[in-house]
């Protein structure tokens, strides 16, 4: 989440669930809460009763909306337009917080000179390259106080890697997301001028850059009236500053988009210039769709990240641990402790092995120079590149936009392992998948090698979830797993165990790492699982007496302690697993500190030290959380402060200083460089220092604002299997949103499955609007087409008033239809794949596909069958100008011969 | 041995303690529960705040082990219904809490002076007494509209009509065997299949009932049905199982919003009047209580609803009446049914001539 | 508009869509599909909202022809067993004998029908568990048991000609029992919430009786020779008199809720009914002293009556299939509760109950 | 004597004529079973706690479990997040336990084959081995564009995020010790 990271240092929820009772006002935007977050939205509710207002900005009236106190309906893809126009509302009528925006935030500092805003690039900021549709971010810079080499330990190093950071192969390894705990480095901190009045102020150059971001053109872009603009306007206002506060809850409305980092962006800026992170009822909370997705990055399976956001190595900056360090050593902020970080992980690893002589294994640990993403990973499978895959937990042909694509990454496989519960249709692509009765598949030209490994279900396992709001909750084994299924633990323990046994007389180096590596947990019962427990304890790292480790601050560059997750060391203090905690929350106050364990060192609000104003005292007595205690010198309140807890307010940092001891005792962002928020992002962000409304990849609208019609810096993929719909195509005139429904998990493995749960919404269906349904004839509870350049899918249609059409000013109507994902061809209750209509468009921040708008022709009637359907699809996107989506066996090289017929390009 | 003349109101035509129709303050007695028995206990369903999550409709199924609605598993046999998002439909045998989906619009033609829209009836008119004092003005307050406010688009996309105000709104309810205080179903139910328990509530013998059936067309609420491939009928029980245990019934604990509440039933009164105060005064005219009502045509509710439209846009019968108010007047018309049968005959064989 | 009423499950947008969206009368009740009572309404137009036009109440789930059958078979018996104990206590032996066999043999035949219809057979004798007066079917019980086994056994023995006092016993007491076996049925279906039931349960149980007593008559009247079946003749007449009397009001006195007893399957079935009726009456006067005369009528009258059975079964499933009937009576109840209590705070509560 | 009363107690019609329910709507008409009746929870072996598996709201679980078998799962009332609640999808995790459409032993697709096969757990798993070790072979990169890589392309993995933290740890580990870099999660898309 690097629109949260780059703008506050880490890249989770800033508030928790039970927090949000505390709101005077809560704005739920790209989030359905009470449908996809029913259990967490009580407290919604709780805050409802106690009179806050709550309102609910979707393109879709919900069952969020149907509570909420104003529904605002804006067109698809226009929430930049709309918190801009918040935001312009607030500086042009003097409604921030000024003493919090003054202290606490990077208001006054100073830009570059050479930085050029999308004002006078008609859409571009300064430093694009056309050619490789990248930024560099050079021009972007803060104006700085010293000179850059003064605060660096290595000059020469860290200025080699400055410039190499523009290379096309390090932007895209996404070196970004490393700013989910820890901003993103700057070289020093900038110039100041605290009158906020100097032009390359940041509070200046925000006032020009959404000056056009008036109500009028809000209404117009979102498709609202402006009185609905300001009705929101002032209820936000109105309950923010001092005594008020807002909280702001998004979740995959905002990031499935292709300036999705730069939605939370927009929202970070406006919450921070209300005064409302880092104070109860305020924040941005980021709702995570999976049990552990938080946990996911945090200790991450990403391609990008090691655990604790420590950035991947990368092969063209990264070829020793020094040169790794050398951007974040000598900084200011927390990041200035990387190495002791990395070591410990290195330690955790590869245990004796590592040692000051071998950089402790670092040589050991493969680079990436590039992405390597999972949508890129699918392309280099099609193209024979990659001979197997673990799917674990993961139905990729049905949750995935561009399914059809999927399948024929793993049709073109060595061999494919599948880890799952039920016999889930990326498992049976090669046996049932769609691309069978087109033709496109066959068993005979499939040579995929699959294993099907039964998983163990929650409760046949011990374990920790990092939840919505970074809270680990360890999970106690109930009974063990049927026959063959087993924990991912120890499929991967054992698999290891195997892997070293058959290797253990190699010399060869690139087996060392394997060899090398601590892999000795204690295992339990027949069936020898490895202890959870065990495997948490390493992650919380051990000092040199071998105890666990009580806090990150603990941890050492030398090698004496060792920690798998940096930000997760403390989950295990006092050897006690603070995961398990089972306090009842009746026992404790609201925060409930003492129920599970939460990152970082179990604070439960981040950023709370502003909370209290610069001298640390409460800004209001109904708003005070963390205050500076005078007598006890130190800082306390209602939750862990995060903070250190004994420097003063107003601690000045001495001349030299780095890491902690750099920030100053009014710096609340503790892990940003410069302890601020920021307002604008000097780094951290490739597609821009300040959000910009674009229009979606596929949109049907022009973009209002700038000749730029959608963010210069998507990412594609481009091949026959997919195409892209032309922006604002007569052949594919309205825009399409998917999403889920309360009754369904995601690719539905964990609900079609199930009776109850099929019931209650046993087929796939589209929303759309009488007027919509009238345009094309279409029939409520009959079925329609829905065909895109990638396919053509059918659903029953759900005509509904709660999906509207908007109408623009030039009197244009944009038809908008809904479309729940969660089905394919297996489990209970059965349908089409809403995901097969989608295709791939990435944000370059995050590599997250654009799955919330796209565009789509709807008909009534069902689809065709066979290879008709190949043929339909093909008349379409031969009408719409589209190259060919005619594919060879598999998918792999194109048909030449209909690809003359069907490409007139 | 009590005599059955007193005891016996179907037959004896006056019913002075209530025991047929009106109000009943002590159910468990009237079913025999003499000596110490726990508090009524029931449901109060306040709808304001469901969000149709259907969490009360999985729990119960999941707790009572009840069959998938109609298909028994399998899959071909399930189908969209067509209703908003309920494809549950209607309570029945396997489906003892259903969600009610409604979706309305309506078109108010009037010009928009304020973001107030007069006439509206779930338009806020005054501060809510929740709001807090500090930095709210009272036109904001005036401002407020207590349910969404999709209305505030001036824009009707249909007829193009500026000033023309659309409004839409979504309700939801969770529905559930009301539990009443004089039950259809339990007085007409020859084998004493179903009985009132301690708790007051009306549960369904599994290892009793032999199918009669009569319990289904005698509930007012039309809640209780017959499993076709097991035969006999079935219902919410209120839990009764986990009753028994000290806990709440599985959907009330459930229920993410405490849309659905369980307790005592006179302190669930006492709450459900003090939240329809807070929403009249917060201009919810629309907002009533339904099945509270003592005096109403079952003695009142188990399981009573805070509503926010007529019963019946929820499919639920306005003004129900318990079969059994009539069953004395029944009875005496039976009984002249079967004498005039008597007098006829007599007559008719005295009548005529004997051969 | 009213396929949407009719069709559970169809979507509500089809009452209420575009192509139909006109300005609404009167004030809107919201939601659900808002529906008008069919052309041929009684009443007035009764608008009335519903839930996607679902029945409120459940339909009985008894079966068909199971329990129509039975209806008719406990009224046919039992008043063959009145009319053969009295015939036996005024020496007609033929229609003694006839009176008793339809007696006998249509009480086995119901208890059959009745069995038959439960959900659970076997578990038929859970029946005598409880004795509950709230409930016909229990109360039925103790009617029928006694009822069909003295009248089985009355007939048994009148085809083995065994042990005559005992056949005038057990013709007396199925005699007790048969006026309550051919009236309690009525109560059995006027004591639900099936609108078209309930509403006439002051009716019903004269229909019941008259409609027995020409089906006890008419079938008579068929087995016995005309000169002995004066009675038959009596009585059945003054059956499908009092019959249609009471079914006149039945079908009219009851505002929207009468509606169903001329509508569709129902309305043909009564229609046949009273035809077969009146004319089994007017046979039986006009033409009863012949044999082929009281075999024609007296097949009218069971025919009438049986139809008569079956269109009231059928009437009352129509009422509680479509909401229309359950809401409408309610709301004018509401209505004429509301005038009470606005005339005079007393008589609110007998208004409106 | 004794025998004939218990038998005619055991008739609800005489409880009715001789107890406090003549109308026989309650204590007179209870059954045997309705007696005996007991709640699951309260013949549970024990309780184990819990955490649903679904969105990330984390709300925490009673499991209860009976001769080795879950009987029951709900809402851990202690929890200050979820409070005892559950949505219809944590209400349905039992379901997701014991559904009897689960897949719990080894299947196995041969290259070009039209059907699963069955096969023993260690065997799939040495035959995973052996591929893995052939795929990291066929990938291998010592170097990539003339920089230092020391990693395998032939090995790809995407996990779901409901895994473990524990889990993805040892993922993370066991892959990058392979040289294997092309590890993705659901937290991506």
């Amino acid at each position: 989440m690097p629109g949260l990271g780059a703008s506050f240092g880490r890249g989770g929820a800033t508030n928790f669930l039970e927090d949000l009772s505390n709101a005077d006002c809560i704005v739920i935007e790209g989030s359905n809460m009470a449908e996809c977050h029913p259990v967490g939205f009580q407290w919604v509710m709780e805050a409802k009763a106690r009179g806050a207002k709550i309102i609910h900005i979707d393109p879709r009236f919900t069952r969020t909306s149907a509570v909420a106190d104003l529904h605002v309906p804006l067109r698809i893809g226009t929430d930049i337009a709309f918190l801009g126009g918040l935001i312009r509302y607030v500086l042009d009528n003097d409604l921030y917080f000024r003493d919090y925006v003054v202290a606490y935030t990077n208001a006054a500092a100073l830009v570059g000179e050479d930085f050029v805003d999308v004002e006078d690039l008609d859409g571009l900021f300064s430093g694009y390259d056309a050619e490789n549709r990248m930024y560099d971010e050079d021009s972007w810079a803060y104006e700085p106080a010293n000179p850059p080499e003064s605060s660096a330990d290595d000059p020469a190093e860290a200025a080699e890697q400055e410039q190499l950071d523009d290379a096309p192969a390090v932007r895209e390894s996404d070196q970004a997301q490393a700013a989910g705990s820890g901003g993103p480095p700057i070289p020093s901190k900038p110039k100041r001028d605290e009158t906020l009045q100097h032009p390359r102020s940041v509070f200046q150059v925000l006032k020009r850059h959404f000056a056009r971001y008036t109500p009028e053109m809000v209404s117009e872009v979102c498709g609202i009236e402006p009185a609905v603009f300001e009705q929101v306007a002032k209820w936000v206002t109105s309950n923010s500053g001092r005594e008020r506060t807002t909280a702001w809850v998004y979740s995959v409305g905002w990031t499935q988009h292709s300036v999705g980092a730069q939605y939370i962006r927009t929202a970070s800026i406006l919450q921070t210039l209300l005064g409302n992170i880092g104070r109860p009822g305020g924040g941005i909370l980021a709702l995570r769709g999976h049990a552990s997705i938080q946990g996911s990055t945090d200790v991450p399976t990403l391609f990008n990240l090691l655990p604790g956001y420590l950035p991947m190595p990368h092969a063209m900056q990264h070829s020793t641990l020094d040169e790794y360090c050398a951007d974040a050593a000598g900084k200011a902020g927390f990041w200035g402790n990387k190495r002791d970080y990395m070591v410990s992980l290195l330690k955790a690893w590869f245990g004796d092995a590592a040692q000051p002589e071998n950089d402790f294994g670092f040589d050991w640990l493969p680079k990436i120079n590039g992405d390597h993403s999972s949508y890129r990973t699918i392309a280099d499978m099609i193209e024979g590149k990659v001979s197997g895959y673990f799917l674990v937990g993961e139905n990729p042909t049905v949750g995935h936009p561009n399914g059809r694509m999927n399948r024929f990454g793993l049709a073109n496989l060595d061999w494919l392992v599948v880890r799952d519960l039920q016999m889930i249709e990326s498992a049976t692509f090669w046996k049932e998948g769609p691309e069978l009765e087109t033709g496109e598949m066959s068993p005979d030209t499939i040579g995929t090698e699959v294993f099907f490994m039964p998983a163990a279900t929650h409760v046949e396992k011990d374990g920790t979830f990092t939840q919505t709001q970074r809270l680990l909750q360890w999970r106690h084994k109930a009974v063990e797993p049927p026959n063959d299924a087993r924990s991912d633990l120890w499929f991967f323990f054992h698999l290891g165990r195997i892997l070293r046994e058959r290797l253990k007389d190699s010399t060869d180096p690139r087996d060392q790492a394997l060899l090398r590596m601590t892999w000795d947990y204690p295992l339990h019962g027949e069936t020898r699982d490895p202890d959870a427990d065990a495997v948490l304890r390493e992650i919380n790292g051990t000092g040199p007496d071998g105890q666990p480790l009580s806090s990150y601050m603990q941890m050492k560059d030398d090698g004496s302690t060792s920690g798998g997750c940096w930000i997760y060391t403390g989950v295990y203090a006092d050897g006690v697993n603070q995961a398990a905690r089972r306090k009842p929350g009746s026992e404790q106050g609201t925060v409930a500190s003492e129920w599970g364990w939460a990152w970082p060192l179990n604070r439960r609000m981040l950023y709370n030290r502003a909370s209290a104003d610069p001298d640390g005292k409460p800004w209001s007595e109904r708003k005070k959380y963390v205050w500076w205690d005078e007598a006890a010198g130190e800082w306390t309140g209602v939750d862990v402060p995060d903070f250190e807890k004994n420097k003063r307010p107003d601690y000045v940092p001495p001349e030299g200083a780095r890491a902690q001891d750099a920030l100053a005792g009014d710096d609340p962002f503790v892990m940003q460089g410069d302890g601020k928020a920021w307002l604008y992002a000097p780094a951290g962000l490739v597609d821009g220092p300040l959000p910009t409304h674009y229009e979606p990849v596929e949109s049907v609208v022009e973009n209002a604002f700038y000749g730029t019609q959608a963010s210069p810096t998507v990412e594609r993929i481009d091949g026959p299997w997919n195409r892209e719909n032309p922006s604002r195509s007569e052949v594919f005139p309205f825009q399409v949103t998917t999403y889920r429904l309360t009754e369904h998990h995601t690719a539905g493995a964990m609900s079609r499955t199930l009776p109850y749960l099929s019931e209650l919404q046993p087929e796939f269906f589209v929303e759309v609007s009488p007027e919509l349904a009238a345009l094309r004839g279409l029939t409520h509870n009959d079925y329609a087409t829905l065909v895109s350049a990638r396919s053509a899918i059918e659903a029953k249609v759900l005509v509904t008033e709660r999906v509207r059409p908007i109408k623009l000013r030039d009197g244009r109507v944009v038809h908008q239809i809904g479309m729940p994902y969660h089905w394919s061809y297996g489990g209970l209750s059965t349908g089409d794949s809403a995901n097969d209509l989608l295709g791939i468009a990435l944000d370059a921040n995050t590599h997250i596909q654009e799955d919330k708008v796209s565009t789509a022709d709807i008909v009534p009637g069902r689809r065709p069958r066979g290879p008709e359907l190949l043929e339909f699809v093909e008349a379409y996107r031969r009408r719409a100008g589209v190259a060919s989506g005619r594919v060879g066996v598999n998918g792999r090289d194109p048909v030449e011969a209909s690809a003359g017929e069907g490409s007139t390009q | 041995m009590t005599s059955i003349s007193s005891a016996s109101p179907g037959l004896a035509g006056n019913d002075p303690s209530n025991r047929l129709f009106g109000p009943l303050p002590d159910v468990s007695a009237d079913a025999g529960y003499v000596e110490e028995h726990p508090a009524r206990v029931g449901f109060f369903t306040d709808t304001s705040v469901c969000i149709g999550c259907k969490a009360c409709e999985v729990a119960c199924k999941e707790w009572n082990t009840l069959p998938m609605d109609d298909s028994h598993g399998v899959r071909d046999a399930m189908g969209m219904s067509g209703m908003s998002y309920d494809n549950t439909g209607m309570l029945g045998a396997n489906s003892w809490r259903h969600v009610a989906f409604v979706e309305q619009t309506r078109t108010v033609d009037l010009p928009m002076p304020t973001f107030g829209r007069p006439g509206d009836d779930r338009q806020g008119s005054g501060p809510s007494p929740m709001t807090p004092g500090d930095g709210v003005s009272l036109a904001d307050a005036q401002q407020s509209s207590v349910l969404n406010a999709e209305a505030l688009s001036e824009f009707d996309p249909q007829t193009g009509q500026s000033g023309a105000d659309k409004q839409i709104r979504w309700l939801m309810s969770s529905d559930v065997c009301k539990h009443c205080t004089h039950a259809g179903c339990l007085d007409v139910c020859p084998t004493g299949a179903l009985f009132r328990t301690e708790f007051g509530t009306v549960v369904v013998q599994g290892d009793i009932c032999n199918g009669c059936g009569y319990c289904v067309p005698a509930c007012p609420y039309g809640v209780i049905d017959q499993r076709k491939d097991d035969g006999r009928v079935f219902k919410c029980t209120m839990c009764y199982d986990r009753l028994t245990d000290g806990l709440q019934p599985a959907c009330a604990t459930a229920c993410p919003t405490q849309s659905i509440q369980f307790g005592d039933l006179d302190e669930l009164q006492a709450r459900a009047d003090a939240r329809l105060a807070t929403l009249k005064g917060q201009g919810v005219e629309t907002a009533r209580l339904y099945g509270r009502d003592e005096n109403d045509g079952v003695g009142g509710a188990g399981a009573f609803f805070l509503l926010l439209d007529e019963p019946e846009v929820y499919g639920l019968p306005p003004d129900p009446v318990v079969t059994t108010r009539d069953v004395p007047a029944m009875w005496k018309a039976a009984a002249q049914g079967a004498a005039l049968i008597i007098g006829v005959a007599v007559s008719a064989v005295l009548g005529s001539r004997k051969r | 508009m009213t396929e949407g009423i009719t069709t559970p499950g169809a979507g509500w947008r089809r009452a209420d869509g575009p192509g139909e969206r006109k300005p609404p009368k009167r004030y809107r009740k919201g939601g659900g599909r808002r529906g008008r009572s069919a052309e041929q309404a009684m009443v007035d137009d009764a608008e009335f909202t519903s839930y996607y036009g679902r029945p409120i109440i459940k339909p009985p789930v008894w079966k068909t022809p199971d329990v129509p059958l039975y209806l008719f078979l406990g009224g046919a018996a039992g008043s063959s067993a009145i009319l053969a104990a009295v015939a036996d206590l005024t020496d007609r032996p033929t229609l003694t004998r006839v009176g008793r066999l339809v007696a006998g043999g249509g009480s086995i035949a119901s208890v059959g029908f009745l069995i038959h219809d439960l959900g659970r057979p076997e578990r038929f004798l859970h029946m005598l568990r409880v004795i509950k007066l709230t409930s016909p079917l229990s109360v039925g019980t103790y009617i029928l048991s006694p009822f069909s086994a003295a009248a089985g056994a009355t007939a048994a023995v009148e085809l083995l000609d065994w042990f005559p006092r005992l056949k005038r016993f057990g013709g007396v007491v199925s005699a007790l029992f048969g006026g309550p076996m051919a009236t309690y049925t009525a109560v059995l279906l006027a004591n639900t919430a099936v609108p078209s039931w309930h509403a006439p349960y002051k009716q019903l149980p004269f229909v019941f009786a008259g409609s027995a007593m020409a089906a006890g008559g008419g079938l008579t009247m068929i087995f016995t020779p005309v000169d002995e079946a004066g009675p038959s003749r009596k009585m059945a007449i003054a059956g499908a008199t009092i019959e249609l009397a009471a079914m006149h009001k039945v079908e009219n006195d009851h505002g929207i809720v009468s509606e169903p007893y001329h509508e569709g399957r129902a309305g043909t079935l009564m229609r046949a009914a009273k035809t077969c009726t009146a004319a089994g009456a007017g046979l039986t006067a006009v033409a009863g002293r012949t044999r082929i005369g009281a075999v024609a009528s007296g097949v009218l009258l069971a025919a009438g009556s049986l139809l008569t059975r079956f269109g009231v079964f059928d009437a009352g499933m129509a009422s509680a299939r479509d909401p229309k009937y359950t809401v409408v009576p309610q709301r004018e109840r509401m209505a004429a509760r509301e005038a009470g209590q606005q005339v005079g705070q007393g008589e609110g509560r007998s208004v409106t109950r | 004597m004794t025998r004939v009363k218990t038998w005619l107690e055991s008739w609800p019609v005489y409880r009715q004529l001789t107890g406090s329910d003549p109308l026989g709507r309650g204590t007179a008409a209870r059954s045997k079973a309705t007696e005996a009746v007991v709640s699951r929870t309260a013949t549970a072996d024990r309780v184990v706690k819990s955490v649903c598996p679904y969105c990330a709201v984390g709300c925490a679980q009673n499991v209860y479990v009976k001769d080795e078998q879950i009987v029951q799962i709900e809402g851990d009332p202690d929890s200050p997040i979820n409070r005892g609640r559950l949505c219809p999808k944590g209400s349905a995790s039992k379901q997701l336990v014991t559904s009897p459409s689960r897949t719990t032993t080894v299947k196995y697709r041969r290259p070009f084959g039209t059907e699963w096969e069955d096969l023993e757990l260690d065997t799939a798993m040495e035959m995973i081995a052996d591929r893995v070790l052939e795929a990291r072979r066929k990938g291998w990169q010592d170097e990539d564009a003339g920089y230092r890589v020391n990693r395998t392309m032939g090995i790809a993995s995407l996990g779901g995020a409901t895994l473990d933290n524990e889990e993805n740890y040892l993922m993370k580990k066991l892959y990058s010790a392979l040289g294997a870099i092309q590890i993705e999660n659901q937290a991506r898309i």
